[in-house]
């Protein structure tokens, strides 16, 4: 206090100066966390190239990319409800009940085709999203029961089973899961897409912090001021969109007629590209590039198995979660180096 | 305004109940009805289904009856015990189901003579045993030293562990007979079935374990807040490897009560999908799934709830999509009754 | 949205306007417990309102009762002459009503410049404007002195700094009141002061302040009315011309005023340490990349070390890696001679180090656990019989400590979370000071604790002291250190600029340490860490 | 993605709770070929010799050149193997060992893959074997439809398709797929509903444990086995019970516990595959009701526990789903690629075993 009258300059010194090597390492630092991910695929395709040679062929690539889309659209909606501290585990069965009403709405058109399954898909969204809000349950719970009961209303509209019809030839319809663009899928470009535009509404909108916010800390957030039951009703409703958009490029691509199980499991595989990702399963801090990673490296190291190896089913089952073990170990490795705290 | 009258000095230290409106809250809290229902929502729950079952149920309340559910049950709850020290710890396993496999399909390995094994019954369960917490311990170290989240960890296990398990058995259901079999699955104490002891008798251990011991005070410190517990001197990694190991154990006991009942051990489909049962137990019983409190007795109480539902459903003959639907919503319905507290707004 | 005052009020003069924000006959209980009963209070624009009381007298329930973060069970808020029902604290915030609630964390993940503006974003076509929302982030903070790359993680900070954000936020929000719950808490003198400046800004722009803190120098330097708060209820209201330091505190603890000392600060260590004895605690050259930078603290039995520094200098840091809760690049820490190897709390604990962390709702409490878990936590290893707690010696244990430092509870059995702010720290002090330690690392032992709780625990400390205990303190009241301490650590940036021994310790001389090291720096720095690397992270983000 | 210009008859419209009958599920037969197969892509029914173990041809004769699809030198060139579902049960494991012994015999190389019963992975595991360069991919389809991915890939690829177990519906005959060989899933049901009539002369309170849900083997056995029943006119036999057991042995028994308790007075149960048949069994065993004097079962699939049950005294009968497509495959695929062509459908036999001829199976080793 006897400095008072340079107190201003004194802080900018101890800001400014000095600590700008700490600044500059510890952002090398935080770049590797925030591509742990991306690092942990690199290396493993990497290895494909090298180790695998049918691996690195166009036509591989292009039909990994190809399946992945479908999960990792799935797995950006998910990203935004583990950032805001929650978890969707009803995706698979959303996903399931946006295909069945695809292929059956789209004997009205592709309009229908697209439209029904987005609505019906919202309205499951929302309602678990208000669940969780308005009355105040734990998102895994109310998420759980919409995994059973949204599948019990997929097994109620086909019947019991796999009452779904194939999909008339509608050109714009179809094109969205079969056409190509400079030789890659639709369904690729549709991701990179949903992608892109997840990544800016995380990061440069309102509601995107608002989310990490509350993800970081919800009561807090609230005595921000935040609208914490708006946007985390929000984050429901967009996973459960995600998982139509998948849904629906599904139908799109196959021609309908899936089995009424379809998108079983699909919940773990997208939470666990997320958490891959390097999203913290306690909310708060991700990324949503980080899930794409995740989701690639998934079907990287399925597809690495299936080109590399002729193993059977159940050996296939054990290299691929020991190899799973034994990326998100290097991963977690990687990303503890950034310190203490 | 001026000063209001001054208390003494005595009655504000308040380690001791003064006689000020503080002292009042036992009283309180026992006329506060919301709270009372809140905290016992998984039993009101379970009565009520019970109740239901009385009417509805042809034949709900004969022993022969009491005894199956019983057996059904056990070994939700055995399973579910695990899963609540995990959760306790903020943590979740994914693996038990595999963890299940795992030990069921090392037990056929060694016992079933098909597979050129025909060791002793005793040694093929104790190696099972050790098997499934072996297992358990690797998600530990994994999670507790690797780092790795344990969702992500177990999840990996999840896929492995049913690999592994298929590997033993050569991918095959194998099929088992031995006399003890016919005891375990027959043996009955007081009427009530052996099984069913052994899931009290593990229950009773656990809630010991969690409610006297420096182990269980640990896991609900790390539970509560992980890097405040470091700080207070909790071994954070040795508590988390006993975590898992304790799940995988338990997991492994209830692979092995299926494997008996089943006459066969199947490592395919034994214990699948029961991480997602045995999480919701502990959830509709009354535990945080962010961590830092478990309750044993709800726990039980919620597994007996969530195998009644599914038994409810079987008997009364409902049609697959709408018994999920109806599973559903009596979830919603439970967890909703114990929802937390609004009193403090 | 702001008011323009209609009258500008005279500090120590009786306002003649209606008051902003009118608060009648509030009570609120917790689970059949009164935390608040009838309370009214008028808060005038252009004025300065304190509330004081001790730790759980209500101020900060009270805070909530009127920013909608809870519903009152009995009484009325009016805001502009029109009651009020805010159903959350963003309808509180939206009708003009900013409130820095206590420790309340914002969000560490993000950058500054993003929680300065949390909820009320600058956007174009619906896009954050990054670098507006920087730029002028940065303006304001800066006016609170505080210079920073709002691009950074706000978790980066100390928690000096994150106050300063969340102060930053507040008062440029726009509202016709202001509410402050233990601002200063983790401050500094020097932000302590900037802080006091707004107060002051804010006040002549006809904004109500309510102003909480146990710091009563603030309270006298800047209030203009103190109410007095005790077990809930509303004790005394008057203009703060009309009463002394003495008199408050009497009114606080609801003690005749002749009892008291003052309210001052007692000497931690009113007696000589032994200088000759060895040192119980040798720490030497501790290192460690980017945080320390070759420092070393010795305390001999009975011996208070205080550490200074500035705002992220370090200082928690130090104390952490002697506790074996940070990694150690180099360097050695020594408790009686004999060196400690592994780097974990656990194994510190064994040898009886213990150390009180800074930020005790992220390091300290575990808040779903009651009072007697969370004061048992770290005895465990004591009171373990074959795995088995003892229970009756904890309770003895937790029993002894709860009276000892007037821990405010229901019973041992409350949750830590129920408590007030100010309990929980004492809570944590009682986690401690069971084991009797023989080194005692204290990072702000005494922050958000009330004037008598403060005497209490300082009385204690200096109890363990003479029994041979060696304290390491670490205080944001430069009073406190210099006070209480036998020798003082200065640090900046994590390296140690020296050590102040007995008569030398003074807030000047530490001030011009610090003051002369910034100089030299200053002279031989080279450019500072420049824009376009910044730009490029945030996009990178 | 495949041609989807003709919509199939499998679709109901979505109104009414009840499972669709089977001329819905089967459609109405068109100059004696079954709906199903034309929705296969079959047209005429061929009446030259079959050959063994075979019970119908349809026409037209696929040949992989019209499809530009090459010669298969089977000495240097890979084919693919698809299973769809994990090889968990003997049917599963029957039909993946068939395929690789029937490979390994001719000196072929087989690659393998497993979908998991993930429709997708299938997808994705027949473009893999493709990219890996397999030349032909022989698949056990998840479903007759939703792999138009991998069909038109394949296609684009000029790689041989041979569908076997499950027929691909909504094809134009070879022109998406190459020749398929399937069972005819409901044809099974209705011989078990015969089975039963038989094993309790027309009267019984009968339980079904239904296979999984949303699975279409599962819809294709009960709707042939309770439609035989209703064209049976056996009224006498009362469905008093149908719970799904999720074709697992385990669930087999603990739904049959439960079942046994609510509903005592059951005495018939015919089980989907045999290893619910065989949960059923113990979960009777515990109850002491175990034998067909007590409880009669009728399980499908043939293995050898189901049959060995026969012998026992347990089972009263089990209609097979023959697994064993290698042989009949491998050759199929060598006659379209490299011969005269393949018929585009062929439906296999399925035995059936009943007191008389079990212990036989299990000697014989018919029983996988
Ligand atoms: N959510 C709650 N549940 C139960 N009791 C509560 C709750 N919140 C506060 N209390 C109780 O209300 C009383 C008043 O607490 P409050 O936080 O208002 O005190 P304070 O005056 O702000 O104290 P401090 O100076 O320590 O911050 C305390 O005794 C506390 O235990
Ligand atoms: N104003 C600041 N500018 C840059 N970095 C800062 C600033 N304040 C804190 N930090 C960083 O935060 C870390 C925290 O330091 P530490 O907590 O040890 O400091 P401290 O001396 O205890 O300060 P405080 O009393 O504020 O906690 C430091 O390593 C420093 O890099
Ligand atoms: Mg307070
Ligand atoms: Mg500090």
């Amino acid at each position: 206090m006897t400095t008072t009258p340079s107190t201003a300059t004194a802080g900018a010194a101890t800001t400014a100066d000095a600590p700008a090597v700490a600044v500059r390492n510890r952002n090398v630092a935080s770049a590797l966390l925030r591509n742990g991910a991306v690092l942990a695929l690199a290396l493993v395709m990497v290895a494909g190239f090298v180790l695998v040679p049918t691996f690195g062929s166009a036509d591989n690539l292009r039909n990994v990319a190809l399946a992945a889309s479908f999960i990792a659209i799935i797995a950006a909606g998910m990203t935004f409800v583990v950032i805001s501290g929650g978890i969707d585990l009803s995706v698979g069965s959303t996903y399931a009940l946006a295909v069945i009403l695809s292929a059956q709405a789209s004997a009205s058109g592709s309009a229908a085709a697209i439209l029904a399954p987005l609505a019906a898909c919202a309205v499951v969204g929302l309602a678990q999203g208000l669940a969780i809000t308005v009355l105040r349950l734990p998102p895994f719970i109310v998420t759980l029961a919409g995994l059973g009961g949204v599948r019990g209303l997929v097994f109620l509209v086909t019947h019991e089973g796999n009452d779904v019809p194939q999909v008339p030839g509608f050109k714009v319809f179809e094109v969205l899961g079969t056409g190509k663009l400079a030789t890659i899928g639709t369904p690729v470009w549709i991701t990179l897409a949903v992608f892109a535009i997840g990544w800016l509404v995380l990061n440069r909108t309102a509601f995107g912090q608002h989310v990490q916010a509350i993800g970081g800390n919800g009561p807090a957030a609230e005595l921000m001021g935040l609208p914490v039951k708006r946007a985390t009703t929000s984050v429901y409703v967009i996973s459960a969109l995600c998982a139509g958009v998948a849904g629906i490029l599904t139908t799109a691509q196959s021609g309908g007629g899936q089995e009424a199980r379809i998108g079983d499991a699909y919940e773990l595989q997208a939470i666990a590209a997320v958490v891959i990702g390097g999203t913290l399963l306690a909310g708060g801090v991700g990324s949503i590039i980080g899930s794409l990673a995740g989701v690639m490296l998934l079907f990287v190291i399925q597809n690495l198995i299936v080109q590399g190896a002729n193993l059977n089913s159940y050996v296939q089952q054990l290299v691929s979660g020991a190899f799973l073990l034994v990326v998100v170990l290097v991963q977690a490795a990687l990303t503890a180096r950034r310190g203490g705290t | 305004m001026s000063t209001t009258t001054t208390p003494t000095t005595d009655e504000r230290t308040t380690a001791a109940p003064p006689p000020t409106p503080w002292s009042s809250r036992i009283g309180v809290r026992g006329g506060d009805w919301g709270r009372w229902v809140r905290e016992r929502g998984v039993y009101l729950a379970l009565v009520v289904l019970v109740l239901v079952n009385v009417v509805a149920t042809p034949n709900f309340l004969t022993l022969g009856t009491l005894q199956l559910y019983a057996v059904q049950t056990a070994t939700v709850i055995i399973v579910s015990l695990g899963m609540a020290l995990v959760i306790g710890t903020g943590g979740v396993d994914l693996s038990v189901g595999a963890t299940m496999a795992v030990a069921a399909a090392v037990m056929a390995r060694l016992f079933s003579p098909s597979d050129g094994g025909g060791s002793p019954l005793a040694l093929a369960i104790v190696v099972a045993l050790v098997a499934g917490t072996l297992v358990g311990v690797v998600n530990g170290l994994v999670v507790a030293v690797g780092r790795v989240q344990p969702i992500v960890a177990t999840l990996a296990m999840l896929v492995g562990g049913r690999g592994l398990a298929l590997v033993f058995t050569g991918g095959a259901l194998v099929e088992m007979f031995h006399p003890f079999f016919t005891t375990v699955r027959t043996a009955q104490v007081l009427t009530i079935p052996a099984i069913f002891w052994l899931a009290i008798l593990l229950a009773v251990v656990l809630a010991v374990v969690v409610r006297r011991t420096a182990f269980g005070f640990r896991v609900l410190a790390i539970g509560g807040n992980l890097p405040a517990s470091r700080l207070a001197g909790v071994p954070v990694r040795r508590t988390l490897v006993g975590v898992y190991a304790v799940s995988g154990f338990l997991a492994a006991v209830a692979g092995l009560i299926v494997t008996m009942r089943l006459r066969a051990a199947d490592p395919s489909y034994v214990g699948l999908n029961i991480e997602l049962t045995a999480i919701t137990a502990v959830v509709v019983g009354g535990s945080l799934l962010t961590g830092g409190k478990v309750r044993v007795l709800g726990t039980v109480a919620g597994a007996v709830l969530i195998q009644l539902l599914e038994n409810t459903l079987t008997a009364q003959n409902v049609t697959d999509s709408i018994a999920r639907i109806i599973e559903a919503l009596i979830i919603i319905a439970a967890v909703f009754i114990q929802r937390p507290s609004r009193s403090a707004r | 949205m702001a008011a323009p005052p209609t009258v500008t009020t005279t500090p120590g003069t009786t306002p003649t306007t209606t008051p902003t924000l009118a608060v009648r006959h509030l009570g609120k209980s917790f689970a059949g417990v009164a935390a608040l009963e009838d309370v009214s209070l008028d808060l005038m624009p252009g004025s300065v309102h304190a509330l004081v009381g001790e730790n759980g007298a209500g101020k900060s329930t009270l805070i909530k009762l009127m920013t909608g973060v809870y519903t009152a069970d009995t009484g009325t808020v009016r805001h502009r002459g029109e009651e009020t029902a805010y159903s959350s604290p963003r309808s509180a915030q939206q009708d003009g009503i900013a409130t820095i609630y206590q420790e309340v964390h914002l969000a560490p993940q993000l950058s500054v410049a993003r929680n300065f503006f949390l909820g009320n974003e600058l956007t174009r076509w619906g896009r954050l404007d990054l670098a507006r929302m920087a730029t002028e982030s940065a303006a304001v903070l800066g006016r609170l002195g505080i210079t920073v790359d709002t691009r950074r993680r706000l978790g980066e900070f100390s928690l000096g700094v994150q106050q300063m954000v969340a102060v930053a936020r507040a008062v440029s929000a726009d509202a016709d009141v202001v509410i402050m719950d233990e601002p200063t808490s983790s401050l500094e003198p020097k932000e302590v002061d900037s802080l006091l400046q707004a107060v002051r800004v804010l006040k002549d722009d006809g904004v109500a302040v309510v102003y909480v803190s146990h710091k009563l120098d603030e309270v006298f330097a800047v209030c203009d009315t103190i109410t007095v708060l005790r077990d809930g209820h509303l004790v005394w209201t008057g203009e703060t011309a009309s009463t002394n330091r003495r008199e408050l505190v009497s009114r606080m603890l609801g003690r005749d005023a002749s009892e008291l000392t003052d309210g001052r600060l007692t000497r931690l260590s009113g007696r000589a340490p032994v200088v000759d004895a060895p040192p119980v605690l040798e720490a030497t050259h501790l290192s460690r990349r980017l945080v320390l930078d070759d420092v070393s603290v010795v305390v001999r039995p009975g011996e208070v070390v205080g550490l200074a520094g500035l705002l992220g200098s370090g200082r928690s840091e130090t104390v952490k890696t002697i506790f074996g809760a940070l990694p150690l690049d180099s360097g050695e820490v020594k408790v009686d001679g004999r060196p400690l190897t592994r780097q974990s709390p656990a194994s510190r604990l064994r040898r009886k180090v213990a150390l009180l962390p800074e930020d005790r709702k992220a390091e300290g409490i575990i808040p779903d656990l009651s009072i007697r878990d969370n004061i048992g936590l770290a005895a465990l290893p004591h009171i373990t019989r074959a795995g088995f707690v003892d229970d009756r010696r904890l309770d003895e244990i937790v029993e002894v400590f709860m009276r000892r430092l007037r821990i405010k509870a229901s019973g041992p059995q409350q949750v830590v979370s129920e408590l007030s702010g100010g309990n929980q720290q004492k809570v944590l002090l009682a986690r401690l000071l069971c084991l009797e330690p023989k080194v005692l690392l204290l990072d702000e032992p005494t922050r958000g604790i009330d004037v008598g709780a403060k005497a209490e625990v300082q009385e204690l400390i200096a109890e363990l002291a003479a029994k041979g205990m060696a304290v390491v303190l670490i205080s944001s009241e430069l009073e406190e250190v210099v006070e209480g301490s036998d020798s003082v650590v200065v640090l900046r940036d994590g390296a140690q600029l020296g050590t102040l021994v007995g008569a030398d310790i003074s807030e000047d001389a530490i001030m011009d340490l610090i003051a002369g090291a910034a100089e030299q720096e200053q002279a031989a720095a080279a450019e500072p860490a420049a824009g376009p690397t910044d730009h490029a992270r945030e996009a990178a983000s | 993605g495949c041609s989807t210009g003709q919509t199939t008859s499998s679709s109901g419209d979505g109104n009414g709770g009840a499972a669709p009958t089977v001329a819905e599920t089967l459609g109405t037969a068109q100059n004696g070929v079954p709906a199903a197969i034309l929705a296969a892509g079959g047209t005429t029914l061929l009446t030259t010799a079959k050959p063994e173990g075979v019970e119908a041809q349809y026409g037209p004769m696929c040949k992989g050149s019209d499809l530009g699809i090459g010669k298969i030198d089977f000495t240097k060139d890979t084919i693919g193997w698809a299973q769809s579902e994990k090889e968990a049960n003997p049917f599963r494991i029957a039909s993946t060992k068939s395929q690789v012994d029937t490979a390994k015999a001719k000196g072929w190389k087989l690659l393998t893959t497993n979908a998991q019963s993930n429709v997708q992975q299938e997808n994705t595991d027949i473009k893999g074997m493709i990219d890996k360069g397999a030349k032909a991919i022989i698949f056990s389809p998840i479903n007759s439809t939703g792999l138009g991915d991998a069909i038109a890939y394949a296609k684009s690829k000029k790689v041989a398709m041979i569908p076997v177990d499950r027929n691909i519906t909504g094809v134009t005959g070879c022109q998406d797929v190459g020749p398929q060989l399937g069972s005819d899933f409901v044809q099974q049901g209705r011989r078990a509903a015969d089975a039963m009539i038989k094993a309790t002369g027309g009267q019984a309170k009968l339980a079904i444990l239904l296979g999984a849900s949303g699975v279409n083997v599962t819809d294709d056995r009960t709707a042939g086995f309770l439609d035989e029943l209703k064209q049976k006119n056996a009224s006498g036999i009362e469905v008093v019970f149908k719970q799904t057991a999720d074709f697992t042995r385990e669930k087999g028994q603990s739904v049959t516990e439960t079942l046994l308790r609510a509903h005592p007075e059951v005495n018939a149960i015919y089980a989907e595959n045999d290893e619910m048949g065989l949960g059923a069994l113990a979960a009777l065993q515990d109850a002491g009701k175990a034998g067909t004097d007590k409880v009669h079962i009728v399980s499908i699939d043939g293995t050898k526990g189901a049959v060995q049950a026969i012998v026992d005294g347990n089972f009263d009968a089990v209609i097979e789903s023959n697994p064993a497509f290698g042989p009949a495959a491998q050759a199929a695929l060598s006659a379209y690629v490299n011969g005269d062509g393949a018929p585009a459908v062929t439906i296999t036999t399925d035995n059936q075993y009943d007191k008389s001829n079990a212990q036989q199976a299990i000697d014989s080793g018919t029983a996988y």
